[in-house]
């Protein structure tokens, strides 16, 4: 009877299956709402030559940029890759390779490969270096370019609440491409701040349902600030 | 005189109308937020999932977990929502957003806006603006006249890697507003003082002068 | 200072610019969740030979059904228009159109519409009557078929509570359609339960960001039942 | 004696695994959720927005706004969400519903189905079908061996129009249990004190029949 428990109690089984080449989609925006806890875990396990689908790279010595010390990651895909001197190193020597997408794109190709969507059309990048090979059409007079899903060996996610059967709530902003990333892994593994009972989450109000989710982890998080802007004071 | 960076925002901020739905790019754009008109009401829309952006939060109040697409620190006003990437685009590219203020590096008479790289130099990524230039209904572009090397950023051609086509109707430089129709530049107003010669010289894509051109009037 | 009032007092301003021949997407699932006091004031109106898009047609005196009597509908865009003797007889004599959509295709491309999405691929319905005529393309071996976005001059949607800005949050199985259907309305109409005080809704909990809908009216539903089921008692 | 209808669903249950998301469709499939093996968990999926779904109400609990999609009144279980119908159909296009069971008029032996629409009567629409046949992963079908007129409706080629292509994994009818690939029918179980004679003569279709034909296991 413990088919819809999704808890686990160790990064050790949070990770378990990932293996060097895979495809890893994860959450996050900047280093808001980043599972924290799940990066270590794969700077850890020195799982080598992945390809990371995220929006942004973290920073030097945090986020997603601490896989790059290791050169864990062959490839990235996103939309804005700045705020990263190792980064910048890696890819202008070539070592790393990446694929820039527009942020809407990207958060729609995650979507789309969750949906079972192949591809879908935008006039996004229609005309820019972003439509290079992709098969363009016209609808109502405007043209459109073709652009195809993405879905990830696993999908690491940081969410604010879940249940023991994975259904997940997010804490603002910290929500993000986290939605998305949940729909789109083969194995989609959720590190979050408080592992609440069934039934305390109203069903309405579940961002994402825990037919998404594989394993859930509670964690404690830095959260990191990149920019701290103040009101001036009045 | 030519604008300083706040009262180019000033300007642009003129254009917003009561009710607006609006996204504020990186620099000169996010200053038009701080001086929509005292009489009318306008919601900013930020693209990693907030609808309602307030100011920036107190020492007390600052959230991790409460940013804009700045990646700054933010409040959420009475009336905010928040969503999903995919659900933040959906608004932008789906032609909900009213209005969009953005930088360029250049723009040209056909309305193609380059914006994001430089080829040579490492490249950031365009973040939103592909889907912001691809989306909005109606788009301001924000930017010096010319560079600091005095070459003119109001082209007949962008030369840098386009981050959109046919997508820009207007252009709020530190000396002139200008629209943009008919494969050409229409000079509408001049910065306070600055002469129609000057902007004719500094434009490099076909400029329609009208016989009269008026300043801008700023506070 | 009265711009995101999206408040409306009456029937009549609320479907204020629909006239004949346009496209109209409703929300509602079968009789749960449908507007039905838009309906009434569209049968009001008697606008005619319009285009509705809805999952169902109502049954014969409930729901859209109540515009086929007086012949107000030129056209059904619907996965599934059962439960309805004077659809059946409008339909066979050819007086209506219907275009039958399979039911995930059609939430689809209603979303679409609303996300500026002019097309999309999906797996649904190759091989059947559903794809004569559309573009098949195959991604990693498997073929799927070219569906377009619907978008409509109106959408009326039902929701539980509204607050002033017109952000909304449905009620259980109500949602259904709803939410796509408010993204794709040049003017998108709502009929509310309960219209709240702006701030009362939690910004995460909020299922329609009020950027979507153009107005809102309070109402009472009469919400009656297609199939009741009851426990068996023991 | 070939089964009746709960028994065709007590068969279809041992099918099901412990933290399996089940969609069960209208008629027979229905019927499933009254057998779930008492050692096993499984969530049921309605495709009008309901992961979790409970039984019929009470008289005091009916709530015209928790509906399944067979429009009956419902409730949610503990555990539940509520979504709307493009989520719902994501999950189903996706392949995050684990199993799948339907009804049908024709299957054939390339794991078409045919279930929808009977040409020059009236055509009441697919709904769901043919996104829940194009999503799920392990998809059953439930109907009768032959209609009522004695014809079988396991052909070789359905002569309805398609609801799905090649995607039909079982059969359970009344006779028997059935698995198609490689392009036929394979015998599995036989309904207790049904003959494999009475079988092979009501299937239209190729079909395979292994030297041993078990009777299935109903209690």
């Amino acid at each position: 009877m413990s088919g819809f428990n999704k808890i686990v109690s160790s990064y050790d089984e949070a990770m378990a299956g990932l293996t060097d080449n895979m495809t890893v989609i994860a959450g996050g925006f900047g280093l808001c709402g980043i599972p924290e806890g799940l990066i270590a875990q794969i700077k850890k396990m020195q799982t080598k030559q992945l390809t990371f689908v995220s929006n942004n790279c973290g920073v030097d010595d945090f986020g997603l940029g601490i896989l790059l010390q290791g050169k864990q990651i062959k490839k990235m895909i996103s939309s804005y890759v700045g705020e990263n001197a190792e980064f910048e190193r890696q890819y202008l020597s070539g070592e790393l390779e990446v694929e820039l997408t527009p942020q809407g794109t990207l958060a729609e190709k995650i979507r789309a490969g969750g949906a079972g969507i192949p591809a879908f059309y935008t006039a996004t990048g229609y005309g820019t270096p972003v439509a290079e090979g992709k098969e363009v059409k016209e609808f109502n007079g405007r043209k459109y370019i073709l652009e195809e899903a993405i879905t990830g060996d696993f999908a690491i996610v940081r969410a604010w609440k879940s249940d023991r059967m994975g259904n997940l709530v997010y804490r603002d902003t910290a929500m993000n491409f986290n939605p998305e990333a949940a729909t789109a892994g083969k194995i989609t593994v959720v590190e979050v701040e408080e592992i609440v009972e069934n039934g305390e989450l109203k069903p309405t109000e579940i961002h994402t349902p825990g037919i998404y989710v594989n394993r859930v982890i509670q964690a404690t998080f830095e959260k990191r600030i990149e920019r701290l802007t103040l009101a001036k004071e009045g | 005189m030519s604008l300083n960076r706040e009262q180019i925002a000033m300007r642009v901020a003129q254009e917003l109308k009561d009710g607006d739905y609006v996204n504020l790019g990186i620099g000169i754009p996010t200053l038009v937020a701080s001086f929509v008109p005292k009489d009318i009401e306008v919601m900013l829309q930020s693209e990693n999932g907030l609808l309602g952006m307030g100011p920036y939060p107190t020492k007390e109040n600052v959230d991790a977990d409460m940013i804009n697409a700045g990646k700054e620190t933010v409040t959420a006003i009475t009336g905010a929502s928040i969503f999903s990437s995919s659900q933040s685009f959906a608004m932008i590219r789906g032609g909900h957003v009213d209005f969009t203020v953005l930088g360029a590096f250049e723009v040209d008479q056909n309305g193609n806006i380059a914006s994001y790289m430089i080829p040579r130099k490492l490249v950031k990524g365009m973040g939103g603006a592909m889907d912001l230039v691809a989306g909005a209904k109606n788009i301001i572009v924000t930017m010096t006249h010319a560079n600091k090397h005095g070459h003119s950023k109001l082209l007949s051609k962008c030369t840098l890697p386009l981050t959109g086509v046919d997508c820009i109707n207007k252009v709020v430089t530190d000396l002139a507003v200008i629209e943009i129709k008919d494969g050409a530049f229409h000079l509408l107003e001049r910065a306070p003082g600055v002469s129609v010669e000057e902007i004719i010289e500094k434009t490099d894509g076909k400029l329609i002068v009208p016989d009269d051109v008026p300043e801008m009037k700023i506070d």
